[in-house]
């Protein structure tokens, strides 16, 4: 199968980035980066919810769709989530959503999930720069309002 | 039946705690402050350690509860006059000093503290700014209401003649000049004590020439100077030229661990001075801070990896070393920090831009006059005596009294709240054997 | 052995007549030769009706929830993967083990209508009978009998199907199918798709997507998708805008996707249900084959077995990039 | 739903906030958004005026939502809700959304886009707060008893007092006897006096208290429940049994690292403190003429960073002792950074000195050496102040040794889900401001688990969790916050995915009891048991069940806000 490539070439592309962080690390971790003030790109908006579980594949997709250029999930640590295993429902359903994805063509880094604990303020903003990053070079999300 | 009720005395962080701990418990307690706000030192501080918490961002919330909680009854600019009774059944006279304003009427808005012309050092500012006659502490202050200062208000000291504008602007209707001190009584069961810190003064030790040197400061100007709501916005600002330092050198042990001044070591400045360090180098990136100390205390936890953060990756220099004198470079006003290198013994100096002392903590000023209200025994440097140190920690000589914070020892944050909440345990157990 | 017509009658009318059930769900004989239709019988006596043959295509399983109330057990035929979504709704508590009565039928292999059809290149009426001969069907039609090769005409999910014979039932008829022969690598279009790159992937669904009509055919008969109120029907929150352009139907297809992860057994309904030849299959063996690969779960197999994203090891796998 | 009346507070939190992000002019854009009634900037939110104009501002623009834009709701949240409760607004009628920490602080160079975020920050939060709901807590009972895992002096003192506030105490012990690590000491610092007797009265008062329930030797097995109700199994002398407690303190201490360094355990006359301390209370240490001791064994170096705190003190009283037994004998300590902090320590420090306790001060880079082979001869050092090696005579080497987190642990965390930190030891909910509370409410920590303590601190620990774990047990009622899962039992089709990924094993299928529903299998939840991760409404396939607080309505809207969708 031979396609053309449509890969736009976009300058001072800023892409737009949702995460949903768990209350008791990631979230916290975020709190830490920002009392510690680490600077860092201004791509992406925090959803706060209490557990990484409680992010649902359809949220997911859904922004996605609407055309957000990338989605993280940022949890505690495996072995260390507040509800004991809510993580690891979330690792598992992440494992299929992004293979998923990447199989209608949305590019892995779109859909993150990443660990970052209470203390993690360094690795928070890491993360948040290199998804950045990342997601910057891959363009603009082409399945935002495609008709 | 009446709640148990429970004398706080000291509305810092300890005094909080304790307050919130025994009010959660279903006691009355009743917190004397007798400064205009609650917060106590704590509410000064810029950052905390080891974690850089915005300090004013987690005492807040705790100063608001305390100051709304149906079971604490908050009397600040009061001050304990007398106690008599027996341990369970402790009669106390305490003074509410008369601030001029009505609590109930003033809303904080601050029109007065804009219009009133008369200014003095202020004390929140730690010198480093002025505050007028009629003055809220700090933004968050609680209670939120206003106090004329009767030692330099016009009004006041002119009989009502002159000035008044305070009265003129408030739209409140607030301002009440007709207020007279009032003595209220109280009968408690139990007493706290929380009266924490004063700051030892430095001019003391002259070979430093604070006072004399304009670029020489204490770590609490410097808090306030590095902090967002201090008087420079969180620039710094050295005293002589409001230039901003390049390089800053804190001095440790400033009459601590000092046999001319006080021998005990003050527990905090070690880590105050790496703290105050980090802030600088993230405000300036080029900033060299040096830290000039005995032996780097860093016992609580994460502050090892705190000091391994400040070198590695803001690359403060820390030398063990007590310098012997500062001098002035008349040229600029630059401190020449003298010094005797510990390996090579050599007698060298270092210019900088400014430099800071971390002077010694001593307890607070009301302690004499509260130990001899309450017949409490003091120790050698006025701290309250816990006979049994080890295994009670928190008891006085007088059963029913409490000691908790730095007014009975020299300790960090956390270690004063546990103490807040071990007194409000010990309180809350007294008074329960009392029924 | 294999089943035949005449012995899904007699058991089934036996099983009236023994009071083993008191409804039955089979297949009889639809509009034209090449459709049966599933059948639903009180008695015995209209036994006589039910056919067995490789044109039973439809997974039946799905109306045992419209007989939740009745009186007496319900009787079901099921074939290897209508069994295996008969184990989902046990999992799931949709349905009653005491009040179902399966019927087993080794099956080898559906033949797939529309490819019949072009294969021959004859209309639907010129066919009079489709019958099992091992490795290929003998079809007769007017002019006479012709063998044809069952790889040519099969249906998708048989031509990669390893549960022939039902996982689960009460009787079975006909001789148990261990494998068939003509099954090989059963993620072989799913690695050809993977294979491609992300434009390329994207040019080819949002060429799929774009002929979705969002008829909902595919979600209402498949058999796992059993929710009372599906998600795609609320209100509030609105899910999906009414449009169906690509963004919105892939999020309706990507959500289905991943609604029946480690609960699709392949049967096939849903493709066979699109009256847009959507590939839908494909997204579902796609994660079929993730979780497998991933968690070592297979669907429908062991009602005891826990679901694979209700579970979790410690040791799973914890690489992202 | 009445039509929603959003009310947005916007804070400059002085200039952390309006330093960065053009604070008006996300008050304007606030203005415009969907259903918002009024918006405004305060210089601090927190402060009593922010809070009387969210008050004020309820009440005049009758406001049945209320939106502050400021820093973190981990902090304060309850502020806000307590505010908008105390203006007859049901709390959960409030939405916080950070623009400090999320927004200011991390984007100090780049105004415009700070600015840019932070209004659509709060056009998320706007978006969720049209959604909310008013709640009621979950009030539960609080059993009036306690657990306190430990009995050494942290959990004794806890123990103590509470039972001496009226309430029920389960000490639980595994070992045989009570008095912990105190046991093993010769003397304590500073007081210098032998633990026994001091231990001993505490032990009585423990032993005949009769509100004490003693369960020695004995380990914890299991504890499930929440705050006010668990339920706790233990293992007392091989026997199973089970209590129910409204509270739990762990105070379990820590373990002295016996060290692989300076040739301990090869050479005779190598010992830790905790060896010599044996010997002395044994009385079987013997001839002594050359003392050295050595600080920070195994501390304060990269694979385990942290000070043990006591350390120091330890080696003073000891080197004291060594010096009060033999005056003649020779006694060094090389230590690197001295922590005798504050007043006793320091003139504890100052009197071994003047006992003729030799202080020499050696760096990490140029650790001592041990000299001999079958016994310590010699300890050579680099002396900084003098700047050369000493070689000084040994006949009795002693290593301080860092305290070091228990084995168990790891096991009693999962047990009672409260978390690990730094080094392995237990890690409290904020380390300046809630030292002895874990984020779990009704599980609290003391003494050497937590950190290094000495017997003061840890004693003040025990107390301080005692009189946090009095407050529930006093108020007798604690509220649940309601952000636990509900179910409609209308739309569940009982699959029992929810029973299967709750961890708290809170959901059960059971036949409903509502009317029209009768006799349908669905999904209910214990209120008592949700603690509100909301696993169960991601996992839910048609949604039956919702978390309150995160609702997929409330987190749609927010995506979509964000992308520009309604």
């Amino acid at each position: 199968m031979k396609l053309p490539d449509t890969k736009e070439v976009q300058t001072e592309f800023k892409p737009k980035i949702l995460a949903f962080c768990c209350n008791w690390c990631a979230y916290a971790g975020a709190d830490l980066a920002g009392v510690s003030r680490f600077q860092m790109p201004t791509n992406v908006r925090v959803i706060r919810v209490m557990c990484s579980g409680r992010v649902p594949p359809e949220l997911v997709i859904r922004a996605l769709a609407n055309g957000l250029d990338g989605v993280m999930i940022l949890g505690c640590h495996p072995g260390e989530c507040h509800y004991s295993e809510g993580n690891y429902l979330t690792r598992r359903r992440a494992h299929v959503l992004k293979r998923l994805l990447s199989y209608i063509g949305i590019e892995p880094d779109r859909f993150q999930l990443r660990w970052v604990s209470a203390a993690e303020g360094a690795k928070f903003s890491a993360v948040v720069k290199e998804a950045a990053d990342k997601i910057t070079a891959l363009g603009p999300n082409r399945w935002g309002d495609k008709r | 039946m009446a709640k148990k009720s429970v004398l706080v005395i000291g509305g810092g962080i300890a005094g909080i705690q304790s307050a919130l701990d025994l009010a959660n418990m279903g006691f009355q307690v009743y917190l004397v402050e007798k400064t205009p706000s609650i917060g106590g030192r704590m509410s000064q501080l810029d950052k905390t350690f080891p974690t850089n918490d915005c300090s004013m961002c987690i005492l807040a919330p705790k100063m608001i509860e305390a100051g709304r909680h149906p079971n604490i009854k908050l009397l600040t600019y009061s001050e304990v006059e007398e106690v008599a009774g027996d341990p369970g059944k402790f009669r106390v006279k305490i003074r509410k000093k008369a601030r001029s304003v009505d609590e109930e009427k003033c809303t904080g808005c601050g029109v007065c503290m804009q219009k009133c012309p008369y200014k003095t050092d202020s004390e929140f500012q730690v010198g480093l700014a002025k505050r007028k006659a009629a003055y809220i502490t700090f933004p968050q202050a609680v209670p939120n209401v206003a106090t004329i200062d009767p030692d330099i208000c016009i009004y006041i000291k002119s009989e009502g003649k002159k000035c008044g504008a305070c009265i003129k602007f408030c739209d409140a209707g607030a301002i009440d000049f007709s207020q007279q001190d009032r003595i209220i009584e109280v009968e408690v069961g139990s007493i706290i004590l929380a009266t924490g810190f004063d700051l030892y003064d430095p001019s003391g030790l002259e070979e430093y020439g604070y006072g004399k040197i304009k670029n020489v400061i204490t770590a609490m100007q410097f808090e306030r100077m590095i902090s967002a709501s201090g008087p420079s916005g969180g620039q710094l600002q050295r005293p002589s030229d409001g230039k901003a330092p390049k390089n800053l050198a804190f001095i440790q042990c400033v009459g601590s661990r000092d046999t001319r001044h006080k021998l005990y070591c003050s527990s905090v400045c070690c880590m105050h001075a790496t703290k105050e360090a980090i802030l600088a180098s993230e405000h300036y990136p080029d900033l060299k801070a040096f830290i000039f100390y005995t032996d780097m205390r860093a016992v609580g936890k994460r502050f090892q990896e705190y000091i391994a953060r400040a070198e590695q990756e803001y690359k403060v220099t820390y030398i063990r070393s007590r310098p012997s004198e500062i001098t002035e470079n008349p040229d600029n006003g630059n401190p020449i920090v003298w010094y005797e290198e510990t390996t090579a013994r050599n007698r060298t100096s270092m210019e900088v831009d400014m430099v800071v002392l971390c002077q010694a903590m001593v307890p607070s000023g009301e302690q004499k006059k509260l130990s001899e209200m309450l017949n409490l025994k003091l120790n050698a440097y006025q701290f309250v005596d816990i006979p049994d140190r080890l295994f009670h920690p928190v008891d006085t000589e007088i059963p029913g009294v409490f000691a908790c914070g730095f007014c009975q020892a020299p300790q960090d944050i956390p270690d004063s709240v546990v103490q807040a909440s071990a007194a409000a345990a010990r309180a809350a157990e007294f008074m329960s054997k009392e029924k | 052995m294999k089943a035949t017509s005449e012995e899904v009658k007699t058991s089934v009318k036996k099983l009236f007549e023994d009071g083993s059930i008191g409804h039955f769900i089979g297949y009889e004989m639809g509009s034209d030769s090449l459709r049966v239709t599933p059948c639903f019988l009180k008695s015995g006596q209209a036994a006589s009706r039910l056919v067995w043959n490789p044109l039973c295509a439809n997974n039946l399983s799905k109306y045992l929830l419209d007989f939740g109330k009745v009186e007496g057990k319900v009787g079901i035929m099921v074939k290897g993967c209508d069994s295996r979504s008969v184990v989902e709704l046990l999992k799931e508590h949709q349905i009653d083990r005491d009040k179902v009565f399966i019927v087993g039928v080794p099956c080898s292999g559906i033949v797939d209508r529309e490819k019949l059809l072009a294969v021959l290149g004859v209309s639907p009426g010129e066919v009079v009978a489709v019958e099992d001969d091992g490795d290929a069907f003998l079809v007769t039609i007017k002019e006479g009998t012709r063998r044809v090769k069952k790889e040519q005409v099969l249906r998708g999910e048989c031509l990669v199907c390893r549960y022939p014979t039902p996982v689960i039932y009460d009787m079975l008829i006909g001789e148990a199918v261990s494998s068939l022969p003509w099954v090989g690598d059963d993620y072989s279009s799913v690695k050809e798709l993977e294979a491609l790159s992300s434009e390329e992937k994207e040019r080819y669904w949002s060429s799929e997507l774009s002929r979705c009509i969002r008829c909902y055919a595919c979600r209402n008969i498949c058999p796992v998708c059993t929710c009372v109120e599906c998600i795609f029907d609320k209100k509030a929150p609105r899910w999906l805008s009414k449009a169906s352009d690509v963004s919105e139907n892939l999020v309706y297809h990507l959500v289905r996707a991943f609604h029946v992860a480690g609960r699709c057994v392949d049967c096939g309904e849903c493709e066979r249900a699109c009256p847009m030849h959507i590939p839908l299959r494909s997204l579902n063996k796609k994660v079929e084959k993730d979780i497998l690969e991933l968690f070592g779960y297979t669907a429908g197999i062991d009602v005891e077995q826990q679901p694979p994203l209700t579970t979790y090891q410690a040791g799973d796998l914890d690489e992202f990039l | 739903m009445a039509i929603p009346r959003i009310g947005v507070f916007i804070c400059h939190c002085g200039t952390n906030i309006g330093g960065v992000v053009n604070v008006p002019e996300v008050v304007e854009y606030a203005k415009g958004l969907p259903y918002v009634v009024h918006a405004e900037a305060n210089l601090y939110t927190c402060s009593e005026e922010g809070i009387s104009s969210i008050k004020n501002n309820i009440k005049e623009h009758n406001l049945n939502r209320v939106v502050v834009a400021s820093c973190t709701p981990r902090t304060h949240q309850p502020l806000f809700r307590n505010a908008c409760a105390d203006a007859g607004l049901n709390p959960y009628l409030f939405e916080f959304v950070n623009i400090r920490e999320h927004c200011s602080w991390i984007h100090m160079q780049n105004r415009r886009e700070a600015t840019e975020k932070a209004k659509e920050l709060v056009k998320m939060g706007v978006a969720k707060a049209r959604w909310l709901e008013a709640q009621e807590e979950f009030e539960s009972e609080v059993y009036p008893a306690a657990m306190v895992i430990g009995g050494g002096v942290a959990g004794m003192s806890a123990a103590l007092n509470l039972a001496n506030q009226g309430f029920e105490v389960h000490l639980v012990e595994k070992e045989p006897e009570l008095g912990g690590r105190l046991l093993n000491l010769n003397r304590l610092f500073p007081i210098n006096k032998a633990p026994d007797e001091l231990v001993e009265s505490i032990v009585k008062a423990v032993e005949s208290h009769s509100k004490i329930k003693l369960h020695m030797p004995a380990v914890v097995k299991a504890a499930s429940g929440y705050i006010g109700n668990f339920d706790v199994s233990i293992d007392e002398d091989g026997q199973e049994t089970s209590f129910k407690v409204g509270v739990i303190i762990v105070a379990t201490g820590a373990q002295v690292l016996k060290p692989e360094l300076y040739r301990y355990g090869k050479l005779a006359n190598v010992l830790t403190h905790l060896d010599l301390e044996q010997r002395l209370k044994d009385g079987e240490l013997g001839e002594f003429q050359n003392v050295v001791m050595i600080n920070c064994v195994g501390a304060r170096i990269p694979e385990r960073p942290y000070c043990s705190r006591l350390c120091c003190m330890t080696a003073i009283k000891n080197a004291a002792l060594m010096k009060e037994i033999n005056p003649e004998a020779k006694v060094y300590v090389l230590h690197r950074d001295l922590m005798t902090y504050g007043v006793e320590f320091e003139e504890y420090y100052r009197k071994a000195k003047e006992a003729g306790v030799r202080f020499i001060r050696y760096t990490p880079s140029k650790p001592p050496k041990v000299v001999g082979t079958k016994k310590v001869k010699s300890v050579k050092v680099y002396d900084e102040l003098m700047d050369m090696e000493v070689e000084l005579p040994c006949d009795l080497l002693v290593l301080a040794t860092p305290l070091i987190p228990n084995d168990d642990n790891e096991e009693l965390s999962r047990m009672l889900k409260v978390p690990i930190g730094d080094g392995g030891f237990f890690l409290e909910a904020h380390v300046k401001l809630r030292p002895v509370e874990f984020a779990t409410d009704g599980i609290y920590v003391a003494g050497t688990c937590r950190w290094p303590a000495d017997i003061r601190e840890s004693v003040a620990q025990g107390y301080a969790a005692a009189s946090e774990a009095a407050i529930p047990l006093r108020q007798g009622l604690v509220k649940v916050e309601a952000i636990t899962a509900t179910v409609d039992p209308r739309i569940c089709k009982g699959c029992g995915t929810c029973v299967l990924v709750c961890p708290f094993d809170a959901i059960e299928l059971k036949e409903s009891k509502i009317r029209g529903l009768e006799g349908k299998i669905v999904a209910e939840v214990n209120a008592a048991l949700c603690k509100g991760c909301g696993l169960c409404a991601a996992a839910c396939p048609n949604r039956a069940i919702q978390q309150r607080g995160f609702t997929d309505v409330q987190l749609l809207s927010m995506v979509n806000a964000l992308s520009g969708k309604r």
